[in-house]
């Protein structure tokens, strides 16, 4: 028995507690021990990746700690297969993501240990067995976003409006302290939808328990899985960005700098969508059979609503936001679909998400550094200066519309197909649409930017891609390819996990393909 | 006179000092009615102590009686403080603390 | 049986100390520096002792019953009067330089009264104790008499104005209460509860919470809380928020599980309303407040209503979470109010917007702040969500889940006037960058607080073992 | 080698050419370099190709394998492959023989660009080769989807070449906005076919009502692709890539795998009637529709482009009759005739730096072997007997001979007359006539540009007489026979050169003209998509956020809003007043009271 799991949740928190007793006027130090700590998270996600048996699926590398006996929880970690995908695109996105904030200038300190702190939880979650940990580690993960956007974010100004102007007053919507309060409000109003579940599940368990695999063998009564389940969806949804909870994802994301966006888009968002699957789906089985044409109508509403919103966005940062909340309503489709190929596709989508969108915030960061502002109308021509800005860019456009050769189309194409033969065929349609929109926007903000005659004036020596700022682009970049055309690499380790906690639905009969 | 009618009547000497402690501008007035309020219930004391004997009931009036002065001594001594602070004893001065 | 004593020798300790402290004065070679000193030196020496001195046992009569359970309250009171008085030895050397041996006199009366309550099994013992407890409070109130900040000196005999007057109203109103209680059952025994009480003593019995609730500071006796807050001396309001709360939940649990178990239907449902009352108007007054002293008020109301959910669960396993809550809250109230006071020392005003940059400033007092706003508003992994979290366990397997439920959204609402002010202490750039100087009593005091509510907040067994240990000798012994 | 070894090599040499570029930046922005690499993977390609072409005639036999690709449940869900046979193999040899020769060709034509352009274009035409490629051995349709999206991307990136001018910019947005909107109806066909038969195969057998539907959804793909009206648009504004772009993707091989995938999915197809009768009439009116509008361009691409869309408006409309041979063939002869036409256009070009007619004039002494060239593309497209074009035309027409309805037959013999109409007139306009100022210093290019002329000349000119093997391939009946079609056909051409020589040869104007060029103007189609882009997609977007940010944040707010507002209401009752608070003791007391006596 190794402890590869201990070590990768404990990496990073091991370098946070490192970087406390590191002067703040040593920033290479501060950098590195933080590069380390990431790298070494990293290296077990993939040595995990490499020690996991495929064949068997199931739990593995399993770790078990007493914590609070007294009411069953116990630090019980272990992997399945949507873990280690999920571990390795966190691992990736902390990696770049630290890379990617090597300029960060002010309190840079703060800074390197909060975003550590984060990804410690983000990485707990994923290995968690105990419901309560879980949760626990969820909180972690989300907290420091707090204090991340409201530090280190951008303002700006939105105008007051509509049928609630009056609101307005009291709040500096567009301000990043708005945007840090919205944020963590929104999601801590989820987690106490959480909370009050967990309360429920461990309650009616018998064996009042935190333990998931225990829970698992529960068949819970009909009642209480009906409270449960809209409790999980909602609760975990809001972080998912489920419509209509998903109005801190914007502003958030706007707000947010480079890392803290590329690690809420790319993996955050994605802990929301992981919940609902794991505790809503297989825990709840039989609510979740019955709720699930819901789930899977709202999600349709955010793949394409969220695909229009965005269209009509004129803030680089504001069309990539929006953008995750309609590709989070496929993974929400997907979860929906109740059937293998959905399954698998949502936590395909999950980690093709997480690389395009840690692309794409990275790289709008990068423009946004240099040219000092998001304002589509002001860029133009960009490609003349930043050419490898401008191609990596492309690339997470493609990913992002789906096209295939890229994650993006791995992952929606088995969301869809997943809802076609699902008992709502009907769900693919809005997605498909929502995926032409995508297109739409993506290659007008990409053309807006990037294309056009030369920049003149202050944006003509913008300066490309330099230094520590390759890795994102170069690493994400490469994986969304490789992803793209070889889709086993992580599908694998999905496909055992989701064959495995399918057996418990309902439904399953209902939705299995029609072979000829 | 019942047990009843002197719990009565103690409720009602009770009333007219929560009466009074509502109603008094003065400090002191409203101290007055405190000792009322308190007063009231040493007579609820009384009465059982009365009706249904037993050392109990009049035990505990000596402690309600140094412990209510001890309160109005302290209770004085704010008012005190009030009237060097604003030249009143009127206690609506003393509401600069609100909301 | 023991002998009285040998179980108050911890009380009578601080009690004497009170006496040193004045007879000090008198003789007036110590400074009043020196003073404050002794007395934490005092206080944590008692503290000390009370790991080494057994002073458990029932005095004759079962007046009084010591043990884990009085115990545990008797550190918890001292814990806060050592923190507290560390944190005002300099603010009194500052500002009331020739009345600092009374301060620290009333102080320990008043723990004395405190530590005297948990055991009390007998109304008139219970009844002195808690107003040994409560009147040397009211002066302390408005011991800022003169000298407060220049812009509410009136505040000071304000402060102790409101908490006399509501506190004497209610203690009228308990002993009105007692009355009946005591003249219904024909004995001052708390326990002495007929079999078929009359209405008449539920009518005292509902009298008595009702006055309890005031120290509690629980809705609707609660609205002292802010003002006092406001007017009185930071470092004594550091106290005022925790210790007496502690003191009134001993006096209330003793009242409604020892005596009244039989009657949970009747005290059960007042709590609850009372809970609930307490965490919807704290969180929702807090919302708009912008001075410190006053949004910790608030939240203070909200916290009392958490605590009483644990003690309407009326389980051994609700006393225990409410006492591991009150302990958690003292670390935690304490900690902050004495941040807020350093700050405010250095910035002249304890408006959210003077703290402005104090995380620039000082960073580690600013760090302090936000754990304990973060453990206030119950966040995972620092002390304040394992109370919450336990709590609300309790009170949902005694079948409080509505209760619950509303604790949990309402939690929302705490989390957003917590972090406004972590917003101001963290992200707002301060009109001044020099660093904030904490002296000797509050830098140990603060970093008490700090080192109990992480290292807790990582590991709280101890606590928890503790709490049920205390728990469940109390309700053995009832 | 086997076959499937050859075929990978086709595939993933252009692939390695690719990656290389990508990889090595230095490689990629010395420019010239890139150029040879490319054109090595393209050798490569077509080396394996070839030596496909040659196993086949020695008698090697269909071969398919595959792998999976995504799985579902432990076992396949889609695959990857290579299917060679006799469909995939001479495709392949196309694509490959023009790639090489526009690559060659592009070599001259792009010298002028700077290093980093070049190399990014060279890069893009290899990764170009590797999707049309991928999109000819597939072995499923997932696969051949796969490809058919990669080589719009190759589309886009290659028609935004020149990014720094706004029109190629729109133009590239366009073109990817309009197939990848028409795609969504190959990824619809897609789905519908794997949820009714579970696979991505061709060769299912799903039933009448499914396999309309899928050929029907599929089609719309085509349309797209193949720019068939209504979503021909984006083929004239391609034009705004590079020459050798145009050559290759908008005229010989990337639009034309949409009538590829017919052939392919011909089993499929061959179970819906009614797709086929939709594809009949949609490429019957593309063919005159476009052949109209090219009669009326003054920018020598634009009319080839008019012109590409025309014939594969004949492509489909033999599709649509059911005889995909005739398709296919077409599409073969038409690779070779069409790009040669856009190279030698490509020549011009060149040589006078201008796109417009109006420009040229007189060439034929300037540019001998581009005005051979030119004819001899001219003449094929005419479809005059003995040029490729004939022979393939000569069969989509023969196709339509005897259907139900005559109409579509007659509209493609009137664009047959209007075909050999318009091209007259470019030939004449550009190369005869008198001599204009820009081409007074017209000159022929290097060997690179001449050398890729005479090599897709031959085939123009050769071709036809390879559809007896290309029958035997695909196994279809093929002979040539002397009826009514190919009498008329011959005669339409003729008769339409002579109306050009007629008409043009003098200077004058078609009858006509006047109307068609105010239909060219009013661009109705164009106008019909941008009015529903900009008030349907953007006006519904701009709805959406407004709704976003002002009704449901405005909400979130507005919750926000009502607790502060709550919480400062409440405060004034914290009155400040003592009597006030004692009054509020004296109430909870009564309360509490009266909660325990009512209980």
């Amino acid at each position: 028995m190794n402890h590869l799991l201990a070590t990768i949740v404990a990496a990073p928190a091991i370098a946070g507690a490192v970087l406390l007793v590191v002067p703040s006027t040593q920033r290479l130090a501060i950098r590195v021990v933080s590069l380390l700590g990431a790298l070494v998270s990293l290296g077990a996600s993939i040595q995990i990746a490499l020690q996991y048996d495929r064949a068997t699926g199931g739990l593995q590398l399993l770790e078990t700690v007493p914590l609070v006996p007294s009411l069953g929880i116990h630090l019980k970690l272990a992997v399945d297969g949507w873990g280690v995908a999920l571990l390795l695109l966190t691992g990736v996105i902390i990696v770049t993501g630290v890379l990617a904030s090597w300029s960060v200038e002010r309190r840079d300190k703060e800074f390197f240990l909060l975003l550590l702190v984060l990804v410690a939880g983000v990485f707990g979650v994923f290995v968690s067995q105990d419901l309560f940990v879980f949760f626990l580690f969820y909180e972690i993960a989300v907290l420091p976003m707090y204090l991340l956007i409201g530090i280190w974010g951008s303002s700006h100004e939105v105008p007051a409006s509509g049928p609630f102007k009056f609101a307005w007053r009291r709040f500096a919507v567009g301000s990043k302290e708005y945007a840090a309060m919205k944020l963590t409000l929104m999601l801590l109003v989820g987690s106490a939808a959480i909370l009050v579940a967990m309360f429920l599940l461990w309650g009616n368990s018998g064996a009042r328990t935190f333990d998931l695999q225990v829970l698992e063998a529960t068949k819970f009564p009909i009642g209480v899985q009906h409270v449960v389940f809209p409790l999980v969806w909602l609760g975990f949804g809001t972080l998912a960005g489920v419509f209509p909870f998903h109005t801190w994802s914007p502003d958030g994301h706007a707000s947010a700098p480079t890392a803290v966006s590329m690690l809420h888009a790319g993996v955050l968002m994605k802990l929301g969508a992981f919940g609902v699957l794991r505790i809503g789906m297989v825990l709840v089985p039989d609510a979740a059979a019955w709720w699930a044409p819901i789930v899977g109508g709202v999600a349709v509403v955010n793949v394409l609503y969220g695909a229009l919103c965005a269209a009509s966005q004129k803030d680089l940062k504001y069309i990539v936001a929006y953008s995750s909340v309609s590709h989070m309503g496929v993974v929400m489709l997907g979860i929906a679909t109740l059937n293998a190929a959905g399954w698998n596709g949502a936590v395909y989508q999950m980690v093709a998400h997480g690389i395009m969108t840690g692309l794409f915030f990275a790289l709008v960061g990068l423009v946004y550094e240099r040219a000092h502002t998001r304002a589509i109308a002001k860029m133009g021509g960009f490609a003349h200066v930043m050419p490898v800005v401008a191609g990596f860019f492309t690339l997470a456009c493609l990913s992002s519309l789906g096209l295939p050769g890229t994650a993006g189309f791995i992952a929606e194409f088995m969301v869809f197909a997943g809802a076609a033969k699902g008992a709502n065929a009907w769900w693919a349609v809005p997605g498909v649409l929502g995926a032409f929109v995508t297109a739409v926007y993506v290659l007008r903000a990409c053309k807006a930017i990037f294309w056009g005659p030369a920049p003149a004036g202050e944006y003509s020596h913008l300066e490309d891609v330099r230094r520590t700022e390759w890795a994102a682009p170069l690493v994400l970049g490469s994986l969304l390819v490789v992803f793209g055309f070889w889709p086993r690499l992580l599908l694998d380790f999905i496909d055992v996990a989701s064959q495995g906690y399918l057996g418990r639905l309902p439904l399953v009969a209902l939705a299995q393909v029609v072979t000829p | 006179m019942t047990l009843a009618s002197c719990l009565i009547l103690s409720a009602a000497v009770l009333c007219v000092g929560i009466y009074g402690l509502l109603t008094r501008k003065q400090a002191v007035a409203m101290l007055l009615s405190i000792e009322l309020m308190a007063n009231s219930a040493n007579m609820v004391f009384a009465s059982y102590g009365h009706f249904r004997g037993g050392p109990s009931a009049q035990v505990f009036v000596l402690f309600a009686l140094a412990i209510t002065v001890a309160e109005v001594a302290v209770g004085l001594a704010l008012v005190m403080l009030l009237y060097r602070r604003h030249g009143d004893t009127a206690l609506d001065l003393a509401s600069e603390a609100r909301q | 049986m023991n002998t009285w004593l040998q179980v108050l020798t911890l009380d009578l300790a601080v009690a004497a100390g009170a006496a040193v402290v004045l007879i000090l004065d008198a003789i007036g070679t110590v400074s009043g520096r020196a003073l404050g000193w002794l007395t934490a030196g005092l206080l944590a020496a008692v503290l000390g002792a009370s790991f080494v001195v057994d002073v458990s046992g029932t005095v004759p009569h079962g007046v009084y019953v010591s043990g884990d359970w009085v115990l545990f309250f008797k550190r918890v009171f001292l814990i806060a009067g050592m923190l507290a008085v560390l944190g005002s030895i300099d603010w009194l050397a500052e500002r009331t330089p020739r009345r600092q041996a009374e301060y620290y006199a009333l102080t320990l009366f008043s723990l004395t009264g405190m530590m005297v309550v948990p055991g009390a099994r007998d109304w008139v013992l219970l009844l002195v104790a808690f107003e040994l407890m409560g009147i040397p409070l009211y002066v302390l109130a408005a011991w800022a008499k003169t000298d407060g900040q220049p812009q509410d000196e009136k505040l000071g005999p304000e402060a102790g104005l409101k908490l006399f007057v509501t506190g004497a109203a209610s203690s009228a109103f308990t002993i009105f209460g007692l009355g009946l209680v005591i003249g219904e059952t024909g004995s001052t025994a708390i326990s002495a509860l007929p079999a078929q009480p009359t209405q008449l003593t539920f009518v005292g019995m509902l009298m008595v919470i009702a006055g309890l609730g005031f120290k509690l500071g629980a809705v609707p006796f609660h609205m002292w809380v802010p003002d006092t807050y406001q007017g009185a001396p930071t470092p004594f309001v550091a106290f005022l928020s925790v210790a007496p709360k502690a003191g009134g939940l001993a006096a209330l649990s003793v009242v409604t599980l020892t005596g009244w178990s039989a009657h949970q239907g009747l005290w059960a449902t007042a709590i609850a309303v009372i809970a609930a009352a307490s965490m919807l108007v704290g969180n929702l007054f807090a919302l708009p407040q912008t001075d410190v002293r006053r949004l910790l008020g608030f939240s203070g109301v909200a916290q009392i209503g958490y605590v009483l959910i644990a003690l309407g669960a009326g389980s051994q396993e609700g006393v225990a979470m409410a006492l591991f809550f009150i302990a958690t809250y003292v670390f935690t109230n304490l900690g902050a109010f004495l941040v807020v006071h350093a700050a405010a020392q250095a910035s002249g005003g304890h408006e959210t917007v003077k703290l402005a940059g104090l995380s620039r400033r000082t960073p580690w007092l600013g760090a302090s702040l936000l754990v304990f706003l973060l453990s206030l508003a119950g966040i995972p992994f620092v002390l304040g969500f394992w109370a919450k979290l336990f709590v609300f366990v309790a009170a949902w397997r005694a079948g409080l889940s509505g209760l619950v439920v509303l604790g949990v959204v309402v939690a929302v609402l705490g989390l957003f006037y917590y972090l406004t002010v972590a917003r101001s202490t963290f992200m707002a750039e301060g009109h001044t960058a020099e660093p904030v100087r904490a002296p000797m009593g509050l830098k140990v005091s603060i970093a008490v607080c700090l080192a109990a509510v992480v290292g807790l907040g990582l590991w709280p067994r101890p606590l928890v073992d503790e709490a049920n240990k205390a728990a469940s000798s109390f309700l053995q012994k009832r | 080698m086997s076959a499937v070894t050859l075929g990978l090599i086709a595939t993933f040499a252009p692939l390695a050419a690719a990656l290389l570029l990508w990889a090595l930046v230095p490689l990629r922005h010395r420019g010239a370099p890139a150029a040879w690499v490319t054109l090595l993977g393209s050798v490569i390609a077509l080396a394996a190709s070839v030596k496909l072409v040659i196993d086949r005639l020695g008698g090697a036999p269909d071969v398919r394998t595959t792998i999976p690709w995504i799985e579902e449940r432990g076992r396949a869900m889609a695959e990857l492959g290579v299917q060679l046979d006799g469909v995939s193999v001479p495709m392949l040899v196309i694509v490959c023989l023009v790639a090489l020769c526009v690559q060659l060709f592009s070599v001259a034509y792009m010298h002028d660009e700077p290093p980093r352009a070049f190399g990014r274009y060279f890069t893009l035409h290899a990764l170009f080769l590797f999707s049309m490629n991928v999109v000819v051995v597939s072995p499923n349709l997932l696969q051949l989807f796969a490809g058919w999206e990669l080589v719009g991307l190759t589309s886009y990136l290659l028609i935004g070449f020149y990014f720094a001018k706004p029109s190629a910019a729109q133009a590239a947005v366009k073109a990817f906005w309009m197939t990848k909107l028409a795609d969504m109806g190959f990824l619809f066909g897609l789905l519908v076919l794997y949820v009714n038969t579970g696979g991505f195969e061709w060769t299912a057998v799903p039933g009448t009502a499914i396999a309309t539907w899928v050929t029907a959804l599929l089609f719309l793909a085509v349309v797209g692709k193949s720019a068939q009206f209504p979503l021909h648009i984006w083929l004239p504004d391609a034009m705004e890539g590079p020459t050798p772009v145009s050559a290759l993707l908008h005229a010989a091989t990337m639009v034309a795998a949409g009538v590829f995938l017919v052939v392919r999915a011909d089993p499929l197809f061959a179970q819906a009637p009614a797709t086929r009768e939709v594809m009949l009439w949609i490429g019957a009116s593309t063919a005159v529709f476009a052949a109209g509008l090219a009669l009326v361009q003054k920018d020598i691409k634009k009319v080839l482009a008019f012109s590409t869309c025309s014939q594969l408006g004949y492509m489909v409309a033999a599709l649509g009759a059911g005889q995909a041979f005739a398709g296919f063939f077409h599409l073969g002869t038409h690779a070779f005739f069409k790009a040669l036409l856009f190279l030698a256009a490509g020549s011009v070009i060149h040589a006078v730096h201008s796109n417009s007619l109006d420009d040229m004039g007189g060439l034929r002494k300037k540019l001998p072997l581009t005005t051979a060239a030119f004819v001899i593309g001219a003449l094929s497209l005419a479809g005059v007997p003995g040029f490729a074009g004939f022979f393939s035309k000569d069969l989509v027409l023969g196709a339509l001979e005897g259907k139900a309805s005559w109409v579509p037959w007659a509209m493609l013999m009137g664009s047959a007359f209007l075909t050999a109409f318009y091209m007259g007139r470019v030939v004449i306009k550009a190369f005869w006539g008198a001599e204009s100022e820009k081409a007074a210093h017209a000159h022929e290019g290097g060997l690179a540009m001449t050398g890729p002329l005479v090599a897709l000349a031959l085939p123009s000119l050769g071709a036809g007489f390879l559809g007896g093997w290309l029958a035997t391939q695909v196994r279809a009946e093929y002979h040539l026979h002397l009826g009514l079609t190919p009498i008329a056909a011959s005669a339409m051409a003729l008769l339409g050169i002579g109306a050009a020589i007629m008409v043009f040869g003098k200077g004058g104007q078609a009858p006509l003209v006047g109307t068609l060029e105010k239909l060219d103007a009013f661009s109705l189609v164009d106008k019909t998509w941008a009015g529903a882009y900009r008030i349907g997609l953007l006006g519904v977007s701009s709805l959406a956020g407004w709704i976003d940010r002002y009704l449901i944040d405005g909400l979130m707010n507005f919750t926000g809003w009502a607790a502060l507002e709550g919480g400062a209401s409440a405060r004034k009752l914290q009155t400040g007043l003592v009597r006030d608070y004692a009054m509020l003791v004296v109430v909870g007391v009564l309360v509490l009271v009266l909660i325990g006596v009512l209980r």
